[in-house]
């Protein structure tokens, strides 16, 4: 039991936070977000640069064998900065279902190319019907001789219009909420029966609907049962989102408290008044809840049996969501009219926690989830 | 104690119930119910046809259209209104500079504003607040000196809604800075928003939307006439003015809209192998915030019968009540809202923006569209208004004598 | 709409207010408690002098034909005196199932007793398996000639231990939650078969076991289809207890808001932080809420369409129940040590509030059967 | 960064579990789980068996029976304890005089108390709280007033827990009464309850227990030796031992154990025609309280790992939040017991009073006695041991930097 970081850790979040101080303020953000595609390429080669591209895969495939702690780093360090490239789309969510579904020559060709930079990626699983199930298929596969083709609308694909290629989930056999007979399926951006609309999301991030209309589609691993290693990557995207809202919350946090020491009405500091200071503290208990949250996901992810890994995940997505939610309504009224509106940070901090929020299920989705079974303590 | 409406009363309910469901167009109606934008054009086709009715200033005297009604009455033309997604007249006309200058204005002014106040001829703004006085309103420093028959205006107001469709800005301003207290030495003056020296500019709200402006004063000459009642008694009667009818602020009819809105939607929204309206814990969410707002409308109620029993324009302090849970209570139905769309919330759609151009209704559910911005936009209702902590502040010292 | 009491009305209000300054005091209460039985018969002769017992009944039934509203008078005052006497189990709960299932002879018998203070009633429901059912009664009614003879335990019955009879839910069709097939039977007691065991309950009222083994019953109304006058009477109790808990949360309320301005710490009264200030606003708008709500009932609980009634004595329910319980912990903590103590009223009216909570229902139970409905706003 | 358990922590806590079902008496653990109450007997026999396998005062230093764990020992330890339902030794002994008496006391009073402190041979009370003297306690006025090699006490304490059954008291007196600060001039004395002038009487809990009294000092005579420590220093020592081992305040075995119990308890309990555990709004409920009980075992264990590098006796105000949060959760289960149980929370059992003669099962289930007394008993938790408001003034102050 050591919550220290060890020398490297040390170093990648140094670099990591440099970065986000020097390259990531609020104008530099915006004028990210202005970038052709909604964020800024010269920004992506220097996290190749810097490693980060790599970070969770083998040395053999150009990466640094990073685990959970580190992608932890990265991504309460984005967090604070609110950053817009596709880490979660292209390294997290792409980089690991290649990782966790592709076979050795898949990962030995794609990683590399996520490493350096060249290639992104996307995945593509919510459909009109689905809501946040993710066994909730009706997007077809259907075998073409040697060829897969798919047939199926997917909507809000994070960064699916910035994507060589898209991840997509479609089913193989059995009906739409069934758990077995679902694959998942490269398929190339631009490509024949493939269309993408991309427009930007609530937080300035980007994302696509994707029609399918017998386009081809690679299999990665066994198209009849890719669930399995789709929800161990959920899983982790869970606790990199849990890590992320850690990072956004304690950069509201920080923000309405320096708020209320430099305001004035009626002839003081906001902060002087205690009943600010209490919501400031309960704000605090929040955060630091869930701090202690997303540190058990981290801890956690790693784990192989899927019940109690998805169990930390989702308690986490729970917690992050009810306290972020909640921390992020305070640290805007307790800004005041300057909190509703575009020309401050906290704002663009509110509205990146509401879409964490909903990114693989909201906190009501995983409560329900985890009231089925038996508990997430640990029996004495 | 008699709790039931009179059977006059049941017949008024009647009465404005048909006139808004038959004389302000559907299609305005529907905008206001879905959150959608409503344009300027509609609201002033709405308030025009209230005026042509006499419903668009009953609180006012009876010589410049008022109608002399009870509290229930007003109550019951704004429940109506809001129940039924009727976008308000105006407020800053019709509820702050109209009363203002029918009460204080002279001959000349009255003559000159109310009916054109009354008719959305002339659009007025607010220029109250400014970026060191928010909550401490009477902290404000935009001046006006006199200079022979004008006054010069020198200074920065913000958070001024809809300045960018403005003909007209009502503003205090400090006439006398060597005033023993900050709320004296304060004027009440109107304001052509074409004066030159005049520039907006507007400051985008979180969801994209342009509502609220900076509105900047350099060297402003105003005719010396358009000060509205006496040098220096502007706090008075910006207190009158934010006493005056504030029973509306519950919004009560509003939140029933959305939460009848809600429900519908339920049906259609799919959670798994059903419908979400058959999903018990969103069901008792739903029905909860129905309570409350079933609890808020009766102590609306309260309030308003208890006016008959006050002086004018002396605000109730029971009305901070009717500000703290309505807000609550609004700002709850946007989360649901939320959770209710849950994905399709995610996409940002261009046409949310007025004066848009893109379709918002092409990327999921047309009912999606409006989730987020609302949700982030009405985040001010606890805000603006005089926000919820000084609501409780004014609870506080009002009501339970701390 | 008017919310003024006619002359009639403040007179009630002002000599029953009387009657609970004058008589009902800390000391009084406490003494009152400690008589045989747990109350005072001498407040009982009071009650009847002022006429509140036979408040709700017709003239000729010896009664002052009152409606909800008088009953919320007395039971708004009743809550501020933390009243002990079984008005609620005998006039409310007694009375009223007499009025709305017994026939006129019962009614020309029964009713004249109970205004002049000479018989006590209980109304016997909660099983060991029913929880908050009104319709879960497996105790058995059998007829044996012309007796009915009555099998069964039944719990928690609200001052069982001074009734001279009980009026008892029993089955005489059916299986143990069928909603057809229940009676409510008179039962003497002391009577054969009937066995009474009394105690205190947690707020110093009393209620006792009662078993049954073969005791006779009398049918009140139809043996086969009591429930609608159940629950009919059953919404009125609800009603009256909304009002009982609006006047315990406004002694709380006002008790704290007094302590706050006498207690000093640091050299100031507690009243002078704002934090603290802040929440005893927020018990404002929670009481003042419970007061619409038990307004509300009171005007709807007089509806004959059992739908529209109950609806709203459900969600007064609910409504009492949640402001009730956030608010009592409330004026406990701002009380502090004292709060927690036997010797300052504001626990006591925290452990009646407790049991009001719990009393016909709980919020949690009532709101998940209104939201098996179509909502509780009027559509438009 | 390594967030599991070494090999050896995870052999300890074997080594503590095994001790902790084997070593108590099962029929103690039993009725601390169920919250039944806990006789002096009992606590007597469970600290006595810790103090022989010198598990009772593991934090004193070693000379007197310590064992200098890391502070992640100290929480397994805690941790298990708390989760098997075992009593802890009596906080006034072990956590709060004997800390003050090994760090500041003479070599006499180390012989002489020490031992017998941790065995429970003496049971120690604390004279702090007064009736003016609460969350500001530096306002207290309980004197003792030095008469050649006596002090003379005088005043009165209050909230003072099981002085009932206690042999000693440790107070805090005003020696000084003119000193600058109210701090100073506060001395730290060890007083023998069989004093004359002692005067002890019972304040009667909402739940009808009897743990806190009154304590009167009318003449009290004190050896001058049973000062701690230099005079007027006391405030300091006070603060010392508030400070130590605050980390067990979160009490989050405490809650494991009735979260656990909970679950258990809700598989018997019926709701119309299933077990109230297959209610899926019980289920949440209990859940959601689940999920932030895990947030804050780690919270816990974070402020655990901080300890090893803090200055010792200095209070981390982290642990401020696991005040607050764990106060929270144990009084959450509390309301969730009262709801599961129903009905059935409404009987007063004579027996659940210490002491009483009842038979609190003869009513309703089991399980359902203790539900209501310890809802009402348990809202103390954010009362006392500084309550939750004054925690979050320490938050504001040392953490936020307000």
């Amino acid at each position: 039991m050591d919550f220290d970081l060890n020398d490297d850790q040390r170093l990648l979040k140094d670099s990591v936070e440099r970065l986000i101080t020097d390259k990531y303020g609020f104008d530099q953000r915006r004028a990210n977000m202005a970038a052709p595609g909604g964020w800024s390429r010269t920004m992506w080669a220097q996290f190749a640069e810097l490693g980060l591209l790599g970070l969770p895969f083998a040395e053999e495939h150009g990466g640094f064998g990073g685990g959970p702690v580190e992608a932890m780093i990265v991504a309460e360090a984005f967090g604070r900065g609110l950053v817009l490239e596709p880490y979660l789309a292209t390294v997290i969510l792409g980089g690991g279902l290649i990782r966790r579904a592709g076979d050795a020559a898949t990962q030995a060709s794609l990683l590399p190319q996520i490493a350096s930079g060249e290639l992104l990626l996307a995945f593509a699983h919510v459909e009109p019907q689905s809501r946040y199930e993710l066994h909730n298929v009706a997007t077809i596969a259907r075998q073409d001789g040697a060829r897969w083709r798919l047939e199926g609308d997917k909507g809000v694909v994070l960064h699916g219009d910035c994507a060589n290629k898209i991840l997509v989930t479609a089913r193989t056999a059995g009906s739409t909420r069934d758990r077995t007979g679902i694959g998942l399926f490269l398929v190339d951006v631009p490509g024949e029966g493939v269309s993408v609309r991309g427009y930007p999301t609530q937080d300035g991030l980007r994302a696509a609907e994707v029609s399918l209309a017998g386009a081809t589609g690679i299999p990665l691993g066994d198209p009849a049962n890719a669930l399995p290693a789709i929800e161990r990557v959920v899983d982790e995207a869970l606790a990199f989102l849990a890590a992320e809202a850690v990072g956004v919350m304690a950069a509201m946090h920080a923000s309405t408290v320096d708020y209320m020491k430099q305001r004035k009405q009626f002839g003081r500091a906001i902060g002087d008044f205690q009943a600010l200071q209490h919501r400031a503290v309960d704000m605090l208990v929040l955060l630091e809840q869930a701090r202690s949250m997303a540190l058990l996901a981290t801890m956690m992810v790693a784990e192989d049996d899927p019940v109690e890994r998805h169990k930390v995940a989702a308690a986490a997505k729970v917690q992050i969501g009810r306290s972020g939610r909640k921390l992020g309504q305070e640290a805007v009224q307790l800004h005041g009219g300057i909190g509703v509106t575009m020309e401050y940070m906290v704002g663009h901090y509110f509205k990146r926690m509401s879409m964490i929020e909903i990114l693989f299920g909201d906190a009501d989705t995983h409560l329900a989830q985890l009231a089925e079974g038996s508990g997430v303590l640990e029996a004495a | 104690m008699d709790l039931s409406f009179t059977p006059e009363e049941r017949a008024f309910r009647e009465e404005m119930r048909r006139f808004f469901r038959t004389e302000i167009p559907a299609e305005i109606r529907e905008k206001a119910g879905k959150g959608e934008h409503v344009s300027k054009a509609d609201l002033i086709t709405t308030q025009q046809a209230m005026n042509k009715a006499g419903l668009a200033t009953p609180h006012w005297p009876r010589a410049w259209g008022g109608r002399d009604w009870t509290p229930v009455q007003t109550y019951i033309w704004l429940d109506e209104m809001q129940t039924n997604s009727v976008p308000a007249p105006l407020a800053f006309n019709t509820s702050m500079v109209g009363p203002v200058i029918a009460e204080f204005g002279s001959e000349a002014q009255k003559q000159r504003f109310l009916p054109a106040t009354a008719n959305l001829d002339i659009w007025w703004c607010q220029g109250f607040s400014e970026p060191g006085a928010g909550s401490d309103l009477a902290g404000l420093r935009t001046s006006a000196v006199r200079d022979g028959d004008e006054w010069v205006v020198n200074g920065q107001k913000t958070w001024t809604t809809l300045a960018q469709h403005a003909d007209w800005i009502f503003c205090l301003c400090r006439t006398d800075p060597n005033a023993a207290k900050k709320q004296q030495g304060i004027s009440f003056i109107l304001i052509d928003m074409k004066t030159p020296g005049i520039t907006v500019r507007p400051i985008q709200t979180l969801d994209g939307g342009h509502e609220v402006n900076e509105v900047w004063f350099d060297e402003v000459r105003v005719p010396y006439e358009n000060l509205v009642g006496e040098e220096n008694k502007g706090w008075d009667y910006a207190k009158f003015l934010l006493g005056n009818e504030r029973t509306g602020i519950a919004r009560v009819g509003v939140s029933k809209a959305r939460l009848l809105r809600l429900r519908e939607l339920a049906k259609l929204e799919r959670i798994g192998d059903k419908p979400l309206i058959e999903d018990r814990h969103f069901r008792e969410k739903l029905t909860a915030l129905e309570i409350e707002l079933r609890a808020l409308e009766m102590t609306q109620l309260r309030v308003v019968a208890g006016e008959r029993d006050r002086p004018r324009g002396v605000p109730n302090p029971m009305s901070s009540i009717l500000k703290l849970k309505g807000s609550e209570i609004q700002q709850a139905t946007t989360e649901l809202l939320m959770e209710l769309v849950g994905p399709y919330a995610m996409p940002y759609h261009a046409g949310a923006e007025p004066e848009g151009d893109n379709d918002p209704q092409s990327i999921g559910p047309e009912y999606a569209a409006e989730a987020a911005p609302t949700y982030f936009n009405w985040r001010k209702i606890s805000i603006y208004g005089g926000s919820n902590e000084i609501q409780r502040n004014i609870l506080a010292k009002a009501i339970l004598g701390f």
